[in-house]
């Protein structure tokens, strides 16, 4: 098996899409020619072609529509926002189009398609190009959203993804896209090729959407997150000697409860860690629910581990990220309380 | 060099109405008295051969009702009396649902009374194919395509056959089997998704066209220019059309920008094949979207229409016009009533009298009250029957989700 | 003192705001001419002339941008979203421009402005005219979201909005614009003739943004809401007969913890309800929050009340709508869990 | 009728530019050769007065580096020295912190090469009290308005005396004083903006105008609709400028529908007056903003400007341009340099020379890396000292709420 780096993994699961399925197109602004600024794309309108795979005005509302028209026409689009950070003039026809269509329509038409976005922090990016935008989207009804944390299950979720009948909002954090990150920026960079989740398979395989995967089994206390932090927590379990449960949610709506009720049933402690800023980001929502299903099973107040309420800071990105001192310290604290 | 004063600025424009409740009715500003005809272009012309046209008015009957000029689309009597048939239709279907609302039958009503040709007439020029992306002012659509009118009703009603399932307010009609899109209340939302249906549709090398209709006020949307820019840099097999009727709801076109220049003058910053047409003219309307067809499905790309008419009724049941015009402006209206256009050219042809006409109108009303009776005994908003409980929770996703399936039994059904 | 509606309120609070203070202006999609089409402004630009309340084109990003760039030039526009649910045009002038103008300047530029919306069902509406977007915007820092419950609160608090440095969007419930609701759609309309906060005085006054108000005490549980669910909650409670302790939060960010954990220390028990979808809905926030800064003191899990993960259904409006039923059967749960 | 075929259609239109790397550059389809003058109307003309030119090039320096014609602003010897130094300075600084960039200095960093006329004309052609609200790309304007270099280089170096206070990536400059607003790096929303704060001057009778700026690429986005709306409905004071530098990142002007129309043709649409000027042109540029500016003091309203230039290096330091375009291509550009060009119509003045030029370079290089040592000293994002951090938790609001401050205390600091 081949290993691969993120982007080479969301680059074959286009491929083997494309390849399988005449209705699949993928397009977005830089994605065709250049095959998108992170290469996601890179080689594909050469392979099939400037009508599969182009390059899109710089109008994400448009690129929306565009991908809405042409889903409910029978094709599968594959639809690029080249920052989650721009996605927002492209919200009203995510909000009011997209996840409704089937709705309003008494099932008369669907848009199922998937939109990718690069999200998240920890390349100095700044406020416009590190937002997690995803606690949004997960209050639209009809929207699948998710986030993967390896390339094994960035191809398998994206496969899973565009084959689904249902809109998939696909957040890509880009600080995996060459390598795990831990959240320790003075580390030097680590690579896939030496992930044992960078192996992905050259063909067509799917992970499952709405399945959460527990990363890391343990006693003393459930931490769940996805993308970026997953690895944070996992190293600072590790160099904490904690016995830390950790749950990648993969799918952020809908979530895999089951698999969280289970945990925390057996924990009775519970983090949860998202990159976005704390109010109203998801890690409300799981708390909201952990604590409706889990109460008699709880110790200890569930914590918040997240970006702040601020636009990402450029100069002091390290101290917005949510790393390891912080986890670790809420992970102490939850479980000395 | 030109002497200019430092400060003259006494505040920023906002542009009225030339007449408001009170005032005399004046569209002097639209210029609609020219008399010199508007040429016709090869469909498959340059886009800017029909720029010309974008400051004109295309139109084909004259003011004694004789159909003449390029633009005639030389159509058969008896497609004549099946537009004049089918406009009568929706005017009447209008009238009674109008009424019904305002008799608590339904929530909500629009009227697309003084705009039966834009619809109608597109209607009959587009094949069953094209596909139609209509804003909620284009029933005529509906019946141009022969839906039944018993269903229309059934979704008005939000009854236990709404096709819709009582979800959407009424007149957001889908018609998935008459290539009819899913009306949206946000507006404007469609005109880009036409053109990603219209690629689509390209992209298998499909003949079939797509047809998308907004107001002259969401002009002013960010997905009028999302549209107009895919369309031109995919030339996409799209007709845009922009039905300006003069008004939003108490705006005025103005307020769109339509005072300083058409609307159909914005497709020429595109270099797309632009169109003003007389809206009010059944024959203009047919030919003008049958020219644009021509061209979409010739792989010329699309063209952005403006229609220009006048809505000469209250913009839903919930408003009252004279709140915001003269009274008096309907009747001003220098374009005519589009049915009586047409029934003037038909009578003018020898193809019609005025005892048909009113048969026809009897029989129609009949067949609305028939239609509605039928309707009403699947149900109405007050009373029911309704749409089952349960089905509030399916169509969210393809497959219902756990936490939908927990959210319908937390409500017990 | 005068009788008010809401909207007569709201129209006199542009009217105080628009005499006191020339930098005031006011706009939307038909507020100027004919006062908006639920005659909020009915009258004002006749008085103040079309320069200070005038119709805006149909394009809610414009609209927003519009107000900015007059806001950061010394201006204090009021600007009117025709219905909440027509916002999301906007999102990205609110989401990356006006909430942080301030931030990513270093305080050189600010945009203190008012984006009023009405919100919410109860009017037969369907999914395009009875949105509750509330949670939306909770998670964009730098903004303040309020919604008042009365017509006094909404003419105090939409002065001290406008009065305000921070740019707010102002919601508000278009089911209570004419007369209190407590959810029985059976009932004939109330007025706000009868209600006490339906007398508003004539000149300034501010209702302070960021405090709760307690509108009603008890000892058996805390129930926290806003807008229409407030007038829900208190007629549930009495014809319930509970004890319960009913809090308006009117702010809804910053919300005010210190009258929530006041509260909940004391009963130990709470109830949220919103009229918005439940997932990732503003009541998750206020759980996670809750149960962070009272565990100790809870002693049954913190039920939500809300509207479904659909789009807010026109024919079944009261299935969707979260009313006396799911919120009196929610409180008892919650008393004897 | 015209025979059309029924079906035609193999796939919708994908533009292409018409030379990717190892092609031989191409720019025949910009027209950019035409050699008649345009004309140049009265500031206070009707708006379609103006209509011609923007399929037009407004020039005035010739090939040769001659000033000629209507549009030639008339400078001084003095100002045209000014406007090249201003230009030579921009040049300099951009390539210092481009290196530096590289060295690791700063995270990121986004060069005009090329373009420097554009920002440095408008600078001057406009008044201090003018507003200016423009993209990255134009930070000429701050030479031209006089900012302090080392107060530039501490925001881009996220250092402690950022004024930015570290929270903004370099180049997204904010300059109150100077009447420059705060960058965005999200593509043209300060468009609109820009036009709320021109109405909110004008409602105060001020006579200053508001300019703004955005790429070609970014004219498909909808907060240009929006602004071209807002502008003509208000006849707001404002001067919307597209820097049309033939590229975004890797895609090229038609894929935002510039292979159909010029940028400026958009302006037609709403009844704006439209400028299609030399981008690379000093003198054009000053000239047309002059005209515009003119324009709006004058209460006749907004104007839209099209600049045709080249993007003469990479987007940014993020990017390789020779992936997606010839290497050829920059030296190839019709337009030639806007530097070039302007020294060589000072000497052909007898104002200038080859020795004074050269003087002037070294001159601005010292000054660069004189302020650059200034500014290093006041830190660097690698090596601090930054912002402090509980500065992080500022400017959220006015006033810090108790969730921020809690947060701050989260952190511990
Ligand atoms: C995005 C959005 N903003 C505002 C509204 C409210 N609204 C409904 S119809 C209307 C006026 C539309 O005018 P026009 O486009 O001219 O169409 P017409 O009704 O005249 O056919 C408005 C403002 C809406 N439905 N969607
Ligand atoms: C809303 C938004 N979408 C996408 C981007 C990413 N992006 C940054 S610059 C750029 C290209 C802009 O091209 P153009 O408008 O021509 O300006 P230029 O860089 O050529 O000056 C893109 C796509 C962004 N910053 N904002
Ligand atoms: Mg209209
Ligand atoms: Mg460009």
């Amino acid at each position: 098996m081949a290993r691969m780096t993120m982007i080479q993994a969301v680059n074959s699961a286009h491929d083997v899409l494309l390849e399988r399925d005449d209705r699949v197109c993928s397009f977005g602004e830089d994605a065709g020619y250049f095959g998108g600024v992170f290469g996601c794309t890179q080689g594909l309108q050469e392979k099939y072609g400037k009508t599969r795979v182009f390059d899109a005005p710089i109008n994400e509302a448009a690129i929306v529509a565009m991908a809405i028209g042409m889903a409910a026409n029978g094709l599968r689009p594959i639809a690029e926002i080249q920052f989650a950070d721009y996605i927002f003039p492209g919200f009203d026809q995510i909000v009011s189009e997209l996840t409704r269509i089937r709705y309003r329509s008494g099932g008369q038409f669907t848009a199922p398609l998937v939109l990718r976005s690069p999200c998240g922090g920890g390349i100095y990016g700044g406020q416009t190009h590190s937002m997690s935008p995803e606690a949004f989207f997960t209050h639209i009804p009809g929207l699948v959203v998710a986030m993967p944390t390896t390339p094994y299950d960035a191809k398998g979720m994206l496969i899973a993804a565009s084959e689904s009948d249902d809109p998939v909002l696909f957040f890509e954090p880009k600080r995996l896209y060459n390598g795990p990150f831990d959240g320790d920026p003075h580390k030097p960079a680590l690579s896939w090729a030496s992930h044992e989740k960078g192996e992905v398979p050259e063909g067509h395989y799917t992970v499952p959407l709405g399945k959460a995967e527990m990363v890391r089994e343990g006693n003393a206390l459930t931490v769940i997150g996805y993308g970026t932090m997953v690895h944070v927590a996992l190293e600072t379990a590790r160099l904490a000697g904690i016995d830390a449960e950790i749950i990648d949610l993969r799918t952020i709506v809908p979530y895999d409860m089951e698999t969280i009720a289970r945990s925390v049933n057996k924990t009775g402690r519970c983090v949860v860690v998202h990159e976005a800023p704390r109010t109203s980001g998801f890690g409300a929502e799981l708390i909201a629910q952990i604590q409706e299903d889990c109460f008699y099973a709880l110790e200890a107040p569930v914590k918040r581990v997240t970006g702040w309420d601020t636009p990402y800071h450029h100069a002091h990105e390290w101290s917005y990220f949510p790393g390891q001192a912080r986890l670790k310290r809420a992970m102490l604290e939850t479980l000395e309380a | 060099m030109t002497h200019v004063p430092s400060s003259n600025m006494s505040g920023f424009a906002v542009p009225e109405p030339n007449a408001r409740p009170g005032d005399t009715p004046d569209f002097s500003h639209l210029k609609l008295d020219q008399n010199n005809l508007a040429p016709k272009p090869d469909p498959i012309c340059e886009a800017s051969e029909t720029y010309g046209l974008a400051n004109s008015l295309v139109r084909v009957l004259d003011d004694e009702g004789q159909a003449q000029g390029p633009w005639n689309p030389q159509l058969s009597p008896k497609v004549l009396r099946e537009g004049l048939h089918l406009m009568l239709k929706t005017r009447t279907y209008d009238a009674r649902m109008f009424k019904l609302q305002r008799q608590g039958k339904m929530s909500f009503y629009m009227k697309s009374l003084g705009e039966e040709a834009i619809s109608v007439a597109a209607g009959m020029a587009l094949r069953d194919e094209d596909m139609l992306f209509p804003s909620y002012r284009q029933q005529g659509l509906l019946f141009a395509r022969g839906h039944d009118m018993v269903e229309m009703m059934n979704h008005c009603l939000s009854n236990a056959k709404d096709p819709l399932k009582g979800r959407q307010l009424p007149v957001h009609y889908t018609w998935a089997k008459g290539n009819f899109f899913s009306i949206s209340g946000n507006l404007g939302t469609q005109f880009p998704q036409a053109v990603g249906w219209a690629m689509a549709s390209a992209s298998r090398a499909e003949s079939a066209v797509t047809a998308s209709w907004i107001g002259d006020g969401t002009t002013a949307e960010g997905d009028f220019h999302g549209a107009c820019t895919l369309a031109s840099v995919y030339k996409a097999p799209v007709i845009l059309n922009v039905v300006n009727n003069q008004w939003a709801i108490s705006s005025f076109a103005g307020i769109a920008g339509g005072n300083n220049a058409t609307f159909a003058a914005r497709g020429i910053g595109y270099g797309l094949a632009t169109l003003r047409v007389d809206g009010n003219d059944f024959l203009a309307v047919y030919a003008a979207t049958q020219w644009a067809a021509d061209r979409g499905r010739a792989g010329h790309g699309a063209t952005l229409i403006e229609t220009v008419t006048y809505r000469a009724d209250a913009h839903s049941t919930s408003d009252d016009p004279h709140r915001y015009r003269p009274k008096e402006e309907a009747a001003a209206w220098p374009l005519g009533d589009p049915i009586e256009r047409l029934k003037a050219h038909l009578i003018a042809l020898g193809e019609w009298d005025d005892d048909r006409h009113q048969a026809l109108e009897e029989a129609l009303t009949k067949e609305v009250l028939a239609s509605y009776k039928k309707a009403e005994s699947n149900g109405t908003l007050r009373d029911g029957p309704l749409s089952p409980i349960p089905s509030m929770f399916e169509d969210v996703f393809a497959e219902q989700p756990w936490h939908l399936r927990r959210q319908r039994q937390d409500l017990g059904v």
